[in-house]
């Protein structure tokens, strides 16, 4: 097809296609004045039944783990997935950019740079902490804390430069955080298959209500959830990071 | 059965059957760089089997029986689900099973040649496997939808494994932004259907909707479901990106894809139909019946032109495998248990010849540096068991019996004519012949060297040439990631490891042992009647009476007659005579004509993904319009 | 009050989400994706969804924005 | 207010497919995508929003805070927020090699499974 006849064809498509989707709109109830029997009996019974205060981490770790199970390995998966495309081949290498300068060394990462990188990094990895821990009482979870802890990795990144990453970057440590949370969830859910009932049943205690420990497997799939999502953030953005500053094609 | 309710027995099966390969896909993404390539390899095909093992145990633990599985322990309470089921019936455990017995095949066939970027592939491949059994189990919809992305991530990533190649990451990025807009449709029909009934159990969706009338939001969260499920299933008009996808995937993948990706979308409508939409008010089923006829005969048609058309032996088997998901959808779309069985039947059947035919041209590709049918031309000396295979596997496509495609085709059509269709035969037999008759021409000109070399017509632009070759050879720089040796250089051994010619011989090997197994049409009848009784559904998964209800084996399964063996012997003979008549110098002129008359079809495959997603949106529209006149 | 909020948000959300398209230069539009998800995450949040919120922030705002960043980076690198 | 909210819904996600289709630029035909995407999020909430509901947070709430709004579309929502986001990262690492390998970020000069 060319363009223009693309465009006049999506053009009529996108009309029915509105037309469509309007319909199926127009059904709905209107905006704001029904919620579901089930969701109200599950914001009714959640905290009693499980001794949360935040009904949507009951949801998505306990009432309907199954998903997030699943949702987990999606994560993992891309992160694979990412690893294997963005793979340096065998057409390339891998090699820190030529210096410009080679008589010049490399300046240090000025010291302000740098205290400023560890204090940002600080804060932001206690606001991850805060974010996993509370993950049972208030919105946030492991899957929050995770990205905001690897973004409090790669601040410290900023604050140095690639040639230290290059050499101080733990990617086994990584890799492994990021296998162990996935194979986590897994094995907490075994618990309950252990304990003779179906699996990923909340068998742990339940603790008190408010207190940071309750919830049984809520607070622990939320701490393995944010292991993994930290682990597979920052190496989703390394080899992105790889790919501009180190792999080059090999020359010929 | 021995009186031992299997429920007990096997009751933890059912989740290892997701647990096994979930963990191991886990603890391989987090450690394999401790583990040798040998143990990294050995690891992924033990899963599989066991994968497989756990499935078949499932298969035959609820034949007659569906097996309810409540996960987190939350059964439903005061008639209301609380969390997520898995409802096991022999039929999506099958189809498991079926899942799980080509992963095994692809990791074997991986064994030693297959570069695994560090174990990362065999990772994808046990994940893929494990969404493909959760999609098969699944009794919510949500996390059906959860399982299809789950598939489609792993499919993405694996599509483009040979990512120094334009090919392959083209094909991803189509196949990647369809089946994302897909996924987004299913899920607005989750929404959707939840706004209406207050549920996300498929059982109990569909007793809400049960004796209602359809409304504007239920055909549009139909055309929405059962949309993203056929972009899935690459059913006209959602199919373009196929063809792009599987003509450029690394073998192993091809295997996973062709033989159970697209299967689990046309799974999932059936699905969806049975268990939520076939209890609305005012018989819809007749109305349904003439839509997925219509999509499945027009499905099956394109599928068989276009895979005459090719010259790529890679997407000649994608159109081969969009003809027969057709051909499925054709059975399952007649809404009898005879046609479901049928269909089930050639998936398997069709699924593992054409898995086999995926790794025979992949000995080819990796002897030979080529998929192009005429690049090939006679040079298939050397190669007799790999030609053998093929040719096997070919005659196959058209219903040899007594392979067991030929019982699913005599179900089939058996079913067709008790629907009063007696002229679908006419077409799945068109449909059949042309496939195998592609292939069978391609084994004529490599191996026997016959017919002109040149390629068939002149197409610039449009012809099925395979353009650069992705090789699947280690392609990873280094062995240990951030290394910088020099890595070994591609090996090409004279002798081809048997890892890589026997998984062929052995799926064959088992669709002919299925066909040899007698009562193979009564268990797959029953499990297809279990299937699609919705009430007796929604009783074993809500709970409440009928629970148990036998009409499976009430099934009469027509016995196989000698004109049935002489009518599939007819197709074999026909696909022959096509293939030799597309090899001879005398009918040069026959073929450009041909080619010249189908040549507006191969331009609409452009390749290009705004038209795809245009078609998208086309056929979105389309399908709402017919799901309106066939639900209201 | 709580309705103005929401109402406000949509006409935002629907606004930016159109920006976003119609910016075609990938780099601008990598800052228009981050307001996009910034008016993404207060539409949540006016609908009382926390956790999505929170989510959409990490995602919509800086995670995504930045691997956006990072390939247009790789890109310009190859084409030099 | 319903039409408004609604109409949102299906604005999104047809102006990202617009987006897709007259995309000349890989990367911005995947962050449309994502605003297709955004648009299935929107519809979750909009169809768990219950007016003058408080969050699904049973935390320091007033003796008797009212009804809450729908977390089962929140945690469905949730979950679409991360799916989304992987697809979107794998979409650009795809990108980033068709343009080391094809050399053009434009989706229509883009032939390689066709010659």
């Amino acid at each position: 097809m060319s363009r223009r006849a693309r465009l006049v064809f999506f053009a009529v498509a996108a009309a029915a296609l509105a037309a469509t989707l309007g319909a199926g709109l127009a059904g709905l109830p209107s905006f704001g004045r029904q919620v579901s029997a089930y969701a109200r009996m599950l914001n009714e019974v959640a905290g009693p039944q499980r001794h949360v205060t935040d009904v949507v981490s009951a949801i998505t770790f306990d009432y309907r783990g199954v998903d997030t199970l699943f949702e987990e390995f999606i994560l993992l998966a891309a992160v694979a997935g990412i690893s294997v495309l963005l793979r340096p081949l065998s057409d390339e290498i891998r090699e820190l950019p030529e210096d410009k300068a080679p008589d010049r060394a490399i300046p240090p990462p000025s010291p302000a740079v740098w205290l400023l990188a560890v204090l940002l990094s600080s804060l932001l990895a206690l606001i991850g902490l805060e974010t996993v821990t509370h993950g049972v009482l208030t919105p946030g979870g492991g899957f929050q804390a995770g990205v905001i802890l690897a973004s409090g990795i790669y601040v410290i990144y900023l604050g140095t430069n690639y040639r230290t990453v290059e050499r101080y970057q733990p990617d086994a440590l990584l890799e492994a955080s990021d296998g162990i949370g996935a194979a986590g969830y897994v094995v907490i859910g075994l618990l309950g298959l252990l304990a003779g009932d179906a699996f990923l049943t909340n068998v742990v205690g339940l603790g008190t209500t408010g207190n940071l420990i309750a919830g049984g497997t809520i607070a622990l799939l939320n701490l393995t959830v944010g292991l993994e999502v930290a682990g597979g953030f920052v190496i989703l953005a390394s080899e992105f990071l790889d790919q501009t500053a180190v792999i080059r094609a090999r020359r010929r | 059965m021995t009186g031992v309710n299997p429920f007990i027995s096997t009751s933890a099966v059912i989740p290892a059957s997701v647990v096994v390969p979930l963990a191991a896909a886990a603890l391989m993404a987090g450690f394999s760089r401790f583990l040798p390539r040998r143990a990294r390899d050995l690891i992924a095909i033990a899963v599989a089997l066991a994968t497989t093992t756990l499935t078949l145990i499932l298969m035959a633990a609820s034949a007659g029986h569906p097996m309810i599985y409540w996960f987190s322990g939350w059964r439903p309470a005061g008639g209301m689900v609380i969390g997520i089921d898995y409802a096991v019936g022999p039929l999506g455990a099958g189809m498991a099973s079926l899942a799980g017995v080509l992963a095994s095949a692809a990791l074997v066939y991986c064994w030693r040649y297959f570069d695994s970027a560090r174990g990362r592939h065999h990772t994808l491949v046990l994940i893929f496997l494990a969404a493909s059994v959760d999609f098969c189990l699944t009794g919510d919809l949500f996390n059906l939808f959860v399982a299809f992305e789950l598939v489609a991530v792993t499919a993405f990533a694996l599509t483009a494994y040979n990512a120094g190649h334009p090919a392959p990451l083209q094909g991803a990025i189509n196949f990647a932004v369809t089946n994302s807009l897909g996924g987004m449709c299913v899920l607005m029909g989750v929404g959707f259907l939840y706004a209406r009934t207050g549920t996300l159990n498929l059982a109990q969706i569909g007793q809400a909707l049960a004796g209602h009338h359809a409304d504007g939001l239920v055909v549009v969260a139909f055309a929405l479901l059962a949309g993203g499920f056929l972009v899935k299933a690459a059913v006209v008009p959602f199919h373009f990106w196929l063809p792009d996808a599987y003509g450029s995937a690394p073998i192993p993948v091809c295997v996973l894809f062709a033989g159970v990706m697209s299967e689990l979308g046309l799974f999932a409508v059936i699905r969806i139909w049975d268990t939520v939409f076939s209890g609305l008010a005012g018989g819809p089923g007749p109305r349904m019946r003439a839509v997925l006829l219509g999509l499945g005969i027009l499905t099956a048609l394109v599928g068989a032109v276009m895979a005459l058309a090719q010259v790529h032996l890679k997407r000649m088997l994608a159109f081969v495998t969009m003809s027969h998901l057709g051909i499925y959808l054709i059975g399952a779309g007649l809404l009898t248990p005879l046609g479901l069985a049928g269909a089930s039947l050639l998936v398997i059947g069709d699924g593992l010849a054409k898995s086999a035919l995926f790794l025979g041209v992949g000995v080819v590709q990796h002897q030979r540096a080529s998929v192009s049918e005429t690049k090939l031309r006679g040079r298939g000396r050397g190669l007799a068991v790999t030609g053998v295979t093929i040719t096997l596997g070919a005659l196959v496509l058209a219903d040899l019996p007594p392979y067991v495609s030929a019982a699913g085709h005599g179900l089939l059509v058996d079913a067709a004519d008790r629907a009063g269709l007696p002229w679908l035969e006419i077409v799945i037999a068109l449909c059949v012949v042309s496939s195998s008759a592609a292939v069978l021409r391609a084994a004529g000109r490599i191996w026997l060297g016959w017919g002109p070399g040149e390629s068939p017509g002149p197409q610039a632009g449009t012809a099925d040439d395979p353009g650069e070759e992705s090789q699947d050879e280690p392609d990873t720089a280094g062995t240990n990631g951030g290394g910088q040796e020099t890595r070994e250089p591609p090996s090409r051994p004279e002798r081809i490891p048997l890892t890589m010619v026997l998984p062929p011989l052995a799926l064959l090997a088992i669709g002919l042992g299925l066909g040899l197994t007698s009562g193979v049409e009564e268990h797959a009848a029953a499990a297809a009647a279990a299937f699609s009784d919705r009430t007796a559904y929604a009783a074993a998964v809500l709970g409440g009476h009928g629970a148990s209800v036998p009409a499976a084996d009430r099934i009469a399964v027509p016995p196989t007659s000698a004109g049935r063996v002489l009518t599939d012997l007819g197709q074999v003979l026909a696909a022959l005579l096509v293939a030799a008549i597309a090899l001879d110098r005398r009918a040069a002129r026959l073929r450009r004509a041909l080619a010249a008359a189908t040549g507006w079809l191969r331009r609409l495959h452009s390749g290009l993904v705004g038209d795809q997603v245009t078609w998208l949106a086309a056929g979105l529209a389309l399908l709402a319009a017919l799901g309106a006149a066939a639900l209201h | 009050m709580s309705e103005a909020v929401i109402a406000v948000a949509l006409v935002w959300v629907a606004a930016s989400g159109t920006a976003v398209v119609l910016t075609r230069d990938p780099l601008h539009q990598a800052f228009v994706t981050g307001f996009f998800g910034l008016s993404l995450a207060f539409l949540y949040l006016s609908m009382q969804a926390g956790d999505v919120a929170l989510s959409q922030i990490v995602v919509g705002a800086i995670a995504l924005p930045l691997i956006v960043l990072l390939c247009l980076a790789k890109v310009r690198k190859d084409r030099e | 207010m319903s039409v408004l909210a609604y109409g949102v819904v299906a604005w999104l996600f047809l102006i990202g497919l617009y987006g897709v289709v007259t995309s000349r630029n890989l990367v911005h035909m995947v962050v449309c995508v994502s605003v297709a995407q955004s648009a299935t999020d929107v519809l979750l909430l909009e169809i768990g929003y219950r007016t003058g509901g408080h969050a699904p947070v049973f935390v320091s709430l007033p003796a008797h805070p009212g009804p809450a709004v729908d977390a089962v579309m929140q945690a469905l929502a949730l979950t679409d927020v991360v799916v989304g986001a992987t697809v979107t990262a794998l979409l650009l690492a795809l990108v980033v090699q068709v343009h080391k390998r094809a050399g053009t970020l434009d989706p229509d000069a883009l032939r390689a499974t066709r010659e």
